[in-house]
Protein backbone atom coordinates (compact mmCIF):
# COMPACT_ATOMS: atom_id res chain seq x y z
CA UNK A 1 0.00 0.00 0.00
CA UNK A 2 1.11 3.51 -0.70
CA UNK A 3 -0.37 6.70 0.49
CA UNK A 4 -0.05 10.05 0.94
CA UNK A 5 -0.63 10.84 4.35
CA UNK A 6 -1.26 15.01 5.16
CA UNK A 7 -1.49 16.47 8.89
CA UNK A 8 -2.66 19.62 9.56
CA UNK A 9 -3.19 22.24 12.66
CA UNK A 10 -1.55 20.59 15.80
CA UNK A 11 -1.62 17.20 14.37
CA UNK A 12 1.03 18.24 11.82
CA UNK A 13 3.29 20.61 14.80
CA UNK A 14 2.95 17.22 16.24
CA UNK A 15 4.37 15.27 13.87
CA UNK A 16 6.52 17.81 12.64
CA UNK A 17 5.58 17.80 9.22
CA UNK A 18 2.21 18.10 7.33
CA UNK A 19 2.80 15.92 4.09
CA UNK A 20 4.81 12.43 3.94
CA UNK A 21 4.03 9.33 1.20
CA UNK A 22 3.70 6.21 3.59
CA UNK A 23 3.70 2.39 2.78
CA UNK A 24 3.14 0.41 5.38
CA UNK A 25 2.57 -3.32 5.02
CA UNK A 26 -0.35 -5.22 3.75
CA UNK A 27 -2.18 -5.85 7.20
CA UNK A 28 -2.37 -2.55 7.12
CA UNK A 29 -6.20 -2.32 5.82
CA UNK A 30 -8.52 0.21 7.82
CA UNK A 31 -8.07 3.95 8.87
CA UNK A 32 -7.12 2.61 12.68
CA UNK A 33 -4.46 0.24 10.87
CA UNK A 34 -2.78 3.49 9.84
CA UNK A 35 -2.82 5.14 12.64
CA UNK A 36 -1.78 2.48 14.79
CA UNK A 37 1.22 2.13 12.04
CA UNK A 38 1.94 5.83 12.14
CA UNK A 39 2.12 5.53 16.23
CA UNK A 40 5.46 3.50 15.30
CA UNK A 41 7.45 5.71 13.01
CA UNK A 42 8.47 8.41 15.57
CA UNK A 43 8.15 9.86 19.00
CA UNK A 44 6.14 12.81 17.24
CA UNK A 45 3.65 10.71 15.53
CA UNK A 46 3.24 8.73 18.58
CA UNK A 47 2.28 12.09 20.48
CA UNK A 48 0.03 13.13 17.49
CA UNK A 49 -1.85 10.21 18.26
CA UNK A 50 -1.64 9.64 21.62
CA UNK A 51 -5.47 10.22 22.12
CA UNK A 52 -7.40 9.15 18.74
CA UNK A 53 -10.19 10.39 20.58
CA UNK A 54 -8.92 14.15 19.19
CA UNK A 55 -8.14 12.56 15.55
CA UNK A 56 -10.51 13.10 12.45
CA UNK A 57 -9.72 11.58 9.15
CA UNK A 58 -10.55 12.46 5.45
CA UNK A 59 -10.11 9.37 3.20
CA UNK A 60 -9.86 10.83 -0.46
CA UNK A 61 -11.09 14.11 0.94
CA UNK A 62 -14.12 12.73 2.59
CA UNK A 63 -15.03 12.17 5.84
CA UNK A 64 -14.56 8.77 7.57
CA UNK A 65 -14.75 6.85 10.92
CA UNK A 66 -11.78 4.56 11.89
CA UNK A 67 -12.90 1.10 10.81
CA UNK A 68 -13.38 2.39 7.08
CA UNK A 69 -10.95 0.48 4.73
CA UNK A 70 -8.22 2.37 2.72
CA UNK A 71 -9.30 0.25 -0.17
CA UNK A 72 -7.53 2.13 -3.43
CA UNK A 73 -7.42 5.22 -1.68
CA UNK A 74 -4.69 7.31 -3.10
CA UNK A 75 -4.65 10.45 0.38
CA UNK A 76 -5.38 10.36 4.03
CA UNK A 77 -5.51 12.86 6.42
CA UNK A 78 -5.50 13.60 10.19
CA UNK A 79 -6.35 16.28 12.03
CA UNK A 80 -8.01 18.03 15.23
CA UNK A 81 -11.89 17.89 15.04
CA UNK A 82 -12.84 21.40 12.64
CA UNK A 83 -13.04 24.82 14.27
CA UNK A 84 -13.88 28.40 12.54
CA UNK A 85 -14.65 31.49 14.22
CA UNK A 86 -16.82 32.26 17.14
CA UNK A 87 -19.77 32.63 16.10
CA UNK B 1 -21.11 29.45 -6.00
CA UNK B 2 -18.21 28.32 -3.58
CA UNK B 3 -14.76 30.84 -3.09
CA UNK B 4 -12.46 29.63 -0.38
CA UNK B 5 -9.43 32.93 -0.80
CA UNK B 6 -6.57 33.94 1.45
CA UNK B 7 -7.74 37.50 0.32
CA UNK B 8 -10.03 39.90 2.32
CA UNK B 9 -13.73 40.62 0.79
CA UNK B 10 -16.43 42.78 1.10
CA UNK B 11 -19.11 41.71 2.40
CA UNK B 12 -21.76 44.52 1.07
CA UNK B 13 -20.12 44.08 -2.26
CA UNK B 14 -20.53 40.95 -2.34
CA UNK B 15 -24.48 40.78 -0.82
CA UNK B 16 -25.08 43.17 -3.55
CA UNK B 17 -24.09 41.21 -6.52
CA UNK B 18 -25.88 38.04 -5.37
CA UNK B 19 -28.52 40.35 -5.14
CA UNK B 20 -29.09 41.64 -8.67
CA UNK B 21 -27.64 37.83 -9.90
CA UNK B 22 -30.95 36.88 -8.04
CA UNK B 23 -33.06 39.58 -9.23
CA UNK B 24 -36.13 36.25 -9.64
CA UNK B 25 -35.75 35.95 -6.16
CA UNK B 26 -38.47 37.74 -3.52
CA UNK B 27 -35.93 36.63 -0.51
CA UNK B 28 -32.30 36.25 0.25
CA UNK B 29 -30.79 35.48 3.76
CA UNK B 30 -27.47 36.07 4.66
CA UNK B 31 -24.96 35.50 7.05
CA UNK B 32 -21.78 37.34 8.06
CA UNK B 33 -18.90 36.00 10.42
CA UNK B 34 -16.52 38.63 11.38
CA UNK B 35 -13.28 38.67 13.65
CA UNK B 36 -15.20 40.22 16.70
CA UNK B 37 -13.10 42.65 18.99
CA UNK B 38 -12.58 40.33 21.89
CA UNK B 39 -11.57 42.75 24.07
CA UNK B 40 -15.10 44.30 24.21
CA UNK B 41 -16.62 41.52 25.33
CA UNK B 42 -13.55 39.25 27.48
CA UNK B 43 -12.85 42.27 29.51
CA UNK B 44 -12.09 39.30 32.66
CA UNK B 45 -9.29 37.78 30.32
CA UNK B 46 -6.01 39.61 30.28
CA UNK B 47 -5.20 37.82 27.08
CA UNK B 48 -5.47 40.20 24.11
CA UNK B 49 -6.25 38.72 20.85
CA UNK B 50 -4.95 40.44 18.12
CA UNK B 51 -5.94 38.25 14.91
CA UNK B 52 -6.50 35.06 14.17
CA UNK B 53 -5.32 32.72 11.41
CA UNK B 54 -7.73 29.53 10.01
CA UNK B 55 -5.46 27.03 8.63
CA UNK B 56 -7.59 24.88 5.89
CA UNK B 57 -7.26 21.64 3.88
CA UNK B 58 -7.25 23.03 0.07
CA UNK B 59 -9.03 21.37 -2.72
CA UNK B 60 -10.80 19.10 0.59
CA UNK B 61 -12.69 22.67 1.90
CA UNK B 62 -13.98 23.43 -1.42
CA UNK B 63 -15.46 19.74 -2.10
CA UNK B 64 -17.18 20.25 1.34
CA UNK B 65 -18.55 23.67 1.19
CA UNK B 66 -19.98 22.22 -2.59
CA UNK B 67 -21.49 19.55 -0.86
CA UNK B 68 -23.00 21.23 1.66
CA UNK B 69 -24.76 24.11 -0.90
CA UNK B 70 -25.40 20.95 -2.66
CA UNK B 71 -27.23 19.25 0.30
CA UNK B 72 -29.05 22.27 0.90
CA UNK B 73 -30.43 23.03 -2.70
CA UNK B 74 -32.29 19.14 -2.16
CA UNK B 75 -33.34 20.22 1.19
CA UNK B 76 -35.16 23.68 0.29
CA UNK B 77 -36.19 25.27 -3.47
CA UNK B 78 -33.32 27.39 -3.40
CA UNK B 79 -32.46 29.87 -6.51
CA UNK B 80 -28.54 30.20 -5.76
CA UNK B 81 -26.17 29.70 -2.65
CA UNK B 82 -23.41 31.96 -2.01
CA UNK B 83 -20.14 30.53 0.34
CA UNK B 84 -17.63 32.62 0.63
CA UNK B 85 -14.71 31.93 3.48
CA UNK B 86 -11.35 32.85 4.17
CA UNK B 87 -8.18 30.90 4.78
CA UNK B 88 -5.14 32.75 6.20
CA UNK B 89 -4.55 35.24 8.74
CA UNK B 90 -7.32 37.97 10.01
CA UNK B 91 -7.43 41.23 11.40
CA UNK B 92 -10.37 42.25 14.08
CA UNK B 93 -13.08 43.49 11.95
CA UNK B 94 -12.20 41.50 9.26
CA UNK B 95 -14.98 39.09 7.27
CA UNK B 96 -14.28 35.73 7.24
CA UNK B 97 -17.27 34.06 6.01
CA UNK B 98 -20.16 35.19 3.95
CA UNK B 99 -23.53 33.20 3.10
CA UNK B 100 -26.60 33.87 1.01
CA UNK B 101 -29.32 32.09 0.19
CA UNK B 102 -31.69 33.43 -2.50
CA UNK B 103 -35.71 31.93 -2.48
CA UNK B 104 -38.98 32.61 -3.45
CA UNK B 105 -39.69 32.21 0.46
CA UNK B 106 -38.29 33.90 3.22
CA UNK B 107 -38.40 30.61 5.30
CA UNK B 108 -36.36 28.73 2.89
CA UNK B 109 -33.73 31.00 2.46
CA UNK B 110 -33.34 31.28 6.52
CA UNK B 111 -33.43 27.85 6.65
CA UNK B 112 -31.15 27.28 4.08
CA UNK B 113 -28.48 29.83 5.15
CA UNK B 114 -28.42 28.59 8.53
CA UNK B 115 -28.35 24.93 7.57
CA UNK B 116 -25.10 25.71 5.24
CA UNK B 117 -23.48 27.43 8.80
CA UNK B 118 -24.12 24.92 11.08
CA UNK B 119 -22.58 22.32 8.59
CA UNK B 120 -19.59 24.34 7.46
CA UNK B 121 -19.10 24.55 11.24
CA UNK B 122 -18.28 21.36 11.80
CA UNK B 123 -17.39 19.86 8.59
CA UNK B 124 -15.05 22.17 6.61
CA UNK B 125 -11.98 21.41 7.60
CA UNK B 126 -10.58 24.79 9.15
CA UNK B 127 -9.06 25.20 12.10
CA UNK B 128 -8.60 28.08 13.91
CA UNK B 129 -5.12 29.26 15.72
CA UNK B 130 -5.50 33.04 17.95
CA UNK B 131 -2.70 35.12 18.06
CA UNK B 132 -2.77 37.22 21.20
CA UNK B 133 -0.17 39.80 22.75
CA UNK B 134 1.33 36.43 25.11
CA UNK B 135 1.21 33.48 22.68
CA UNK B 136 -0.73 31.71 19.65
CA UNK B 137 -2.70 28.58 20.45
CA UNK B 138 -5.05 26.53 18.68
CA UNK B 139 -9.10 26.23 19.79
CA UNK B 140 -10.95 23.78 20.65
CA UNK B 141 -13.65 22.77 18.96
CA UNK B 142 -17.17 23.68 20.32
CA UNK B 143 -20.06 21.29 21.52
CA UNK B 144 -22.24 23.10 20.84
CA UNK B 145 -21.26 23.40 17.18
CA UNK B 146 -21.61 19.65 17.27
CA UNK B 147 -25.62 20.51 18.60
CA UNK B 148 -26.16 22.62 16.01
CA UNK B 149 -25.42 20.77 13.19
CA UNK B 150 -27.06 17.73 14.36
CA UNK B 151 -30.51 19.49 14.74
CA UNK B 152 -30.67 18.91 10.46
CA UNK B 153 -30.46 15.23 10.95
CA UNK B 154 -33.52 14.61 13.42
CA UNK B 155 -35.79 16.50 10.65
CA UNK B 156 -34.96 14.22 8.08
CA UNK C 1 -32.21 51.38 14.14
CA UNK C 2 -35.50 51.56 12.56
CA UNK C 3 -35.78 53.69 9.31
CA UNK C 4 -39.21 54.33 7.14
CA UNK C 5 -38.05 55.30 3.80
CA UNK C 6 -39.44 56.30 0.70
CA UNK C 7 -36.32 56.48 -1.18
CA UNK C 8 -34.08 53.57 -2.50
CA UNK C 9 -31.43 52.56 -0.25
CA UNK C 10 -28.00 49.84 -0.78
CA UNK C 11 -29.08 46.78 1.11
CA UNK C 12 -24.80 46.16 0.86
CA UNK C 13 -23.73 49.78 1.58
CA UNK C 14 -25.96 49.04 4.63
CA UNK C 15 -24.97 45.86 5.53
CA UNK C 16 -21.13 46.77 5.54
CA UNK C 17 -22.19 50.05 7.81
CA UNK C 18 -23.79 47.82 10.20
CA UNK C 19 -20.85 45.06 10.74
CA UNK C 20 -18.24 47.97 11.60
CA UNK C 21 -21.08 49.45 14.16
CA UNK C 22 -21.30 45.76 15.25
CA UNK C 23 -17.32 45.07 15.36
CA UNK C 24 -17.69 43.28 18.39
CA UNK C 25 -20.45 40.81 17.39
CA UNK C 26 -19.08 37.84 15.85
CA UNK C 27 -22.17 37.13 13.79
CA UNK C 28 -24.72 39.10 11.67
CA UNK C 29 -27.62 37.78 10.25
CA UNK C 30 -29.74 39.97 7.45
CA UNK C 31 -32.50 39.35 5.13
CA UNK C 32 -33.10 41.17 1.92
CA UNK C 33 -36.47 41.75 0.46
CA UNK C 34 -36.29 42.82 -3.12
CA UNK C 35 -38.75 43.77 -5.84
CA UNK C 36 -38.86 40.32 -7.74
CA UNK C 37 -38.70 39.69 -11.45
CA UNK C 38 -42.14 38.40 -11.57
CA UNK C 39 -41.97 37.43 -15.43
CA UNK C 40 -39.66 35.18 -14.64
CA UNK C 41 -41.79 32.75 -13.17
CA UNK C 42 -45.25 33.31 -13.20
CA UNK C 43 -44.88 32.49 -16.68
CA UNK C 44 -48.60 30.88 -17.07
CA UNK C 45 -49.63 34.78 -16.39
CA UNK C 46 -50.44 37.04 -19.44
CA UNK C 47 -50.00 39.71 -16.64
CA UNK C 48 -46.60 41.86 -16.35
CA UNK C 49 -46.06 43.42 -13.49
CA UNK C 50 -43.68 46.12 -13.73
CA UNK C 51 -43.80 48.18 -10.26
CA UNK C 52 -44.62 47.97 -6.72
CA UNK C 53 -46.32 50.39 -4.57
CA UNK C 54 -46.65 50.26 -0.28
CA UNK C 55 -48.41 52.69 1.25
CA UNK C 56 -48.61 52.84 4.50
CA UNK C 57 -49.49 54.39 8.04
CA UNK C 58 -46.76 56.66 8.94
CA UNK C 59 -46.19 57.24 12.68
CA UNK C 60 -47.58 53.68 13.95
CA UNK C 61 -45.09 51.68 11.15
CA UNK C 62 -42.32 53.42 12.85
CA UNK C 63 -43.74 52.29 16.59
CA UNK C 64 -44.61 48.70 15.10
CA UNK C 65 -41.07 48.61 14.03
CA UNK C 66 -39.75 49.77 17.22
CA UNK C 67 -41.98 47.61 19.10
CA UNK C 68 -40.94 44.02 16.82
CA UNK C 69 -37.26 45.10 17.53
CA UNK C 70 -37.45 45.74 21.30
CA UNK C 71 -39.59 42.39 21.34
CA UNK C 72 -36.93 40.50 19.61
CA UNK C 73 -33.78 42.61 22.11
CA UNK C 74 -35.83 40.66 24.76
CA UNK C 75 -35.80 37.09 23.32
CA UNK C 76 -32.29 37.13 22.67
CA UNK C 77 -29.44 38.06 23.57
CA UNK C 78 -28.95 40.50 20.48
CA UNK C 79 -26.03 43.53 20.44
CA UNK C 80 -27.78 45.22 17.91
CA UNK C 81 -30.61 44.92 15.03
CA UNK C 82 -31.35 47.48 11.77
CA UNK C 83 -34.75 47.72 10.07
CA UNK C 84 -35.08 49.40 7.06
CA UNK C 85 -38.16 49.42 4.88
CA UNK C 86 -39.34 51.50 2.00
CA UNK C 87 -43.11 52.48 1.50
CA UNK C 88 -44.36 54.34 -2.09
CA UNK C 89 -43.88 53.00 -5.85
CA UNK C 90 -40.78 50.91 -6.14
CA UNK C 91 -39.30 49.54 -9.37
CA UNK C 92 -38.44 45.66 -9.51
CA UNK C 93 -35.11 44.82 -8.37
CA UNK C 94 -35.07 47.30 -5.51
CA UNK C 95 -34.93 46.35 -2.06
CA UNK C 96 -37.79 46.75 0.31
CA UNK C 97 -36.66 46.09 3.14
CA UNK C 98 -33.45 45.23 5.47
CA UNK C 99 -33.01 43.38 8.30
CA UNK C 100 -29.98 42.76 10.33
CA UNK C 101 -29.53 41.48 13.65
CA UNK C 102 -25.80 40.90 15.00
CA UNK C 103 -25.06 38.75 18.32
CA UNK C 104 -22.66 36.47 19.78
CA UNK C 105 -24.07 33.17 18.73
CA UNK C 106 -25.17 33.19 15.44
CA UNK C 107 -28.03 30.78 16.42
CA UNK C 108 -29.54 34.04 18.05
CA UNK C 109 -29.01 36.32 15.44
CA UNK C 110 -30.74 33.64 12.99
CA UNK C 111 -33.44 33.86 15.36
CA UNK C 112 -33.90 37.01 15.88
CA UNK C 113 -33.86 38.10 11.86
CA UNK C 114 -36.44 35.84 10.64
CA UNK C 115 -38.83 36.68 14.16
CA UNK C 116 -38.29 40.51 12.89
CA UNK C 117 -39.10 39.71 9.06
CA UNK C 118 -42.32 37.32 10.35
CA UNK C 119 -43.75 39.50 13.10
CA UNK C 120 -42.83 42.74 10.17
CA UNK C 121 -45.17 40.56 7.91
CA UNK C 122 -48.50 40.54 9.80
CA UNK C 123 -48.22 43.28 12.01
CA UNK C 124 -46.06 46.28 10.21
CA UNK C 125 -49.15 48.41 8.64
CA UNK C 126 -47.76 48.29 5.07
CA UNK C 127 -50.43 47.34 2.15
CA UNK C 128 -49.34 46.29 -1.61
CA UNK C 129 -50.38 47.20 -4.53
CA UNK C 130 -48.95 46.10 -7.86
CA UNK C 131 -49.01 47.96 -10.67
CA UNK C 132 -49.03 45.59 -14.12
CA UNK C 133 -49.72 46.62 -17.71
CA UNK C 134 -53.40 46.26 -17.82
CA UNK C 135 -54.03 47.53 -14.10
CA UNK C 136 -53.19 47.90 -10.28
CA UNK C 137 -54.34 46.33 -7.84
CA UNK C 138 -54.32 45.58 -3.55
CA UNK C 139 -52.65 42.58 -3.11
CA UNK C 140 -54.28 40.06 -0.63
CA UNK C 141 -52.87 39.20 2.77
CA UNK C 142 -51.43 35.49 2.99
CA UNK C 143 -52.46 32.71 5.39
CA UNK C 144 -48.86 31.37 5.26
CA UNK C 145 -47.83 34.75 6.72
CA UNK C 146 -50.24 34.67 9.84
CA UNK C 147 -48.72 31.15 9.98
CA UNK C 148 -45.30 31.85 10.19
CA UNK C 149 -45.95 34.50 12.87
CA UNK C 150 -48.02 32.20 14.62
CA UNK C 151 -45.00 30.00 15.44
CA UNK C 152 -42.92 32.52 17.81
CA UNK C 153 -46.04 32.50 19.83
CA UNK C 154 -46.09 28.48 20.61
CA UNK C 155 -42.46 28.58 21.98
CA UNK C 156 -43.11 31.07 24.53
CA UNK D 1 -66.62 61.50 21.62
CA UNK D 2 -65.04 63.11 18.88
CA UNK D 3 -62.26 60.93 16.95
CA UNK D 4 -59.91 61.58 13.93
CA UNK D 5 -60.99 58.19 11.68
CA UNK D 6 -57.58 57.05 8.98
CA UNK D 7 -58.58 54.65 6.25
CA UNK D 8 -55.92 52.99 4.12
CA UNK D 9 -55.54 50.95 0.79
CA UNK D 10 -59.14 49.87 -0.39
CA UNK D 11 -60.43 50.67 2.68
CA UNK D 12 -59.57 54.20 2.09
CA UNK D 13 -60.55 54.09 -2.08
CA UNK D 14 -64.14 52.98 -0.97
CA UNK D 15 -64.85 55.39 1.42
CA UNK D 16 -63.54 57.92 -0.73
CA UNK D 17 -61.03 59.99 1.62
CA UNK D 18 -57.90 58.83 4.13
CA UNK D 19 -58.99 61.02 7.10
CA UNK D 20 -61.99 62.66 8.51
CA UNK D 21 -62.69 63.98 12.08
CA UNK D 22 -66.03 62.10 13.97
CA UNK D 23 -68.22 62.99 16.49
CA UNK D 24 -70.70 59.83 17.02
CA UNK D 25 -73.10 59.82 19.57
CA UNK D 26 -71.71 58.80 23.58
CA UNK D 27 -74.17 55.39 22.71
CA UNK D 28 -70.77 54.45 20.29
CA UNK D 29 -68.47 53.06 22.78
CA UNK D 30 -66.52 50.19 20.89
CA UNK D 31 -64.46 49.57 17.90
CA UNK D 32 -67.92 47.54 16.76
CA UNK D 33 -70.21 50.72 17.20
CA UNK D 34 -67.93 52.84 15.73
CA UNK D 35 -67.68 50.40 12.38
CA UNK D 36 -71.77 50.06 13.08
CA UNK D 37 -72.08 54.01 13.10
CA UNK D 38 -70.12 54.52 9.89
CA UNK D 39 -71.92 52.41 8.15
CA UNK D 40 -74.50 54.83 8.12
CA UNK D 41 -72.53 57.74 7.12
CA UNK D 42 -72.54 57.31 3.42
CA UNK D 43 -72.87 54.58 0.90
CA UNK D 44 -68.99 54.66 0.25
CA UNK D 45 -68.83 53.88 4.28
CA UNK D 46 -71.26 51.08 3.94
CA UNK D 47 -69.67 49.38 1.59
CA UNK D 48 -66.23 49.61 2.99
CA UNK D 49 -67.03 48.17 5.86
CA UNK D 50 -70.02 45.49 4.48
CA UNK D 51 -67.20 42.49 4.92
CA UNK D 52 -65.99 43.66 8.23
CA UNK D 53 -63.82 40.48 8.49
CA UNK D 54 -61.45 41.84 6.23
CA UNK D 55 -61.19 45.16 8.64
CA UNK D 56 -58.35 45.22 10.83
CA UNK D 57 -57.96 47.91 13.23
CA UNK D 58 -55.72 50.19 14.89
CA UNK D 59 -56.51 52.44 18.18
CA UNK D 60 -54.04 55.03 18.71
CA UNK D 61 -51.21 53.50 16.32
CA UNK D 62 -51.85 50.21 18.34
CA UNK D 63 -53.28 47.21 17.23
CA UNK D 64 -56.97 46.36 18.81
CA UNK D 65 -60.10 44.13 18.42
CA UNK D 66 -63.55 44.82 17.76
CA UNK D 67 -64.23 44.88 21.30
CA UNK D 68 -62.15 47.56 22.47
CA UNK D 69 -63.92 50.15 24.05
CA UNK D 70 -62.70 54.01 22.44
CA UNK D 71 -62.12 55.68 26.03
CA UNK D 72 -60.39 58.58 25.37
CA UNK D 73 -58.24 57.57 22.45
CA UNK D 74 -58.13 60.37 19.95
CA UNK D 75 -57.30 58.06 16.42
CA UNK D 76 -58.39 55.07 15.09
CA UNK D 77 -57.63 53.85 11.98
CA UNK D 78 -59.34 51.19 9.35
CA UNK D 79 -56.96 48.99 6.86
CA UNK D 80 -56.93 45.32 5.50
CA UNK D 81 -54.90 43.12 6.99
CA UNK D 82 -51.18 44.36 6.04
CA UNK D 83 -49.42 43.19 3.49
CA UNK D 84 -46.02 43.33 1.97
CA UNK D 85 -43.42 41.68 -0.36
CA UNK D 86 -43.53 38.39 -1.56
CA UNK D 87 -41.11 36.23 -0.13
Amino acid sequence: MSLNVLYFAWVKEKVGTGEEQVSPSDDVQTVADVIEWLKTQSPGHADAFADASQIRVALDQLHVPFDTFIGNAKEIAFFPPVTGGDW
Amino acid sequence: MIRVQSEPFDAGTETNLFLSRNANSGGVATFIGQVRDFQDQDSGSSKTISALELEHYPGMTEKELERIAAEAHTRWPLNDILVIHRYGRMDLGEAIVLVCAAATHRGDAFSACEFVMDWLKTQAPFWKREHSNTDSSWVDAKKSDDTRAERWNKND
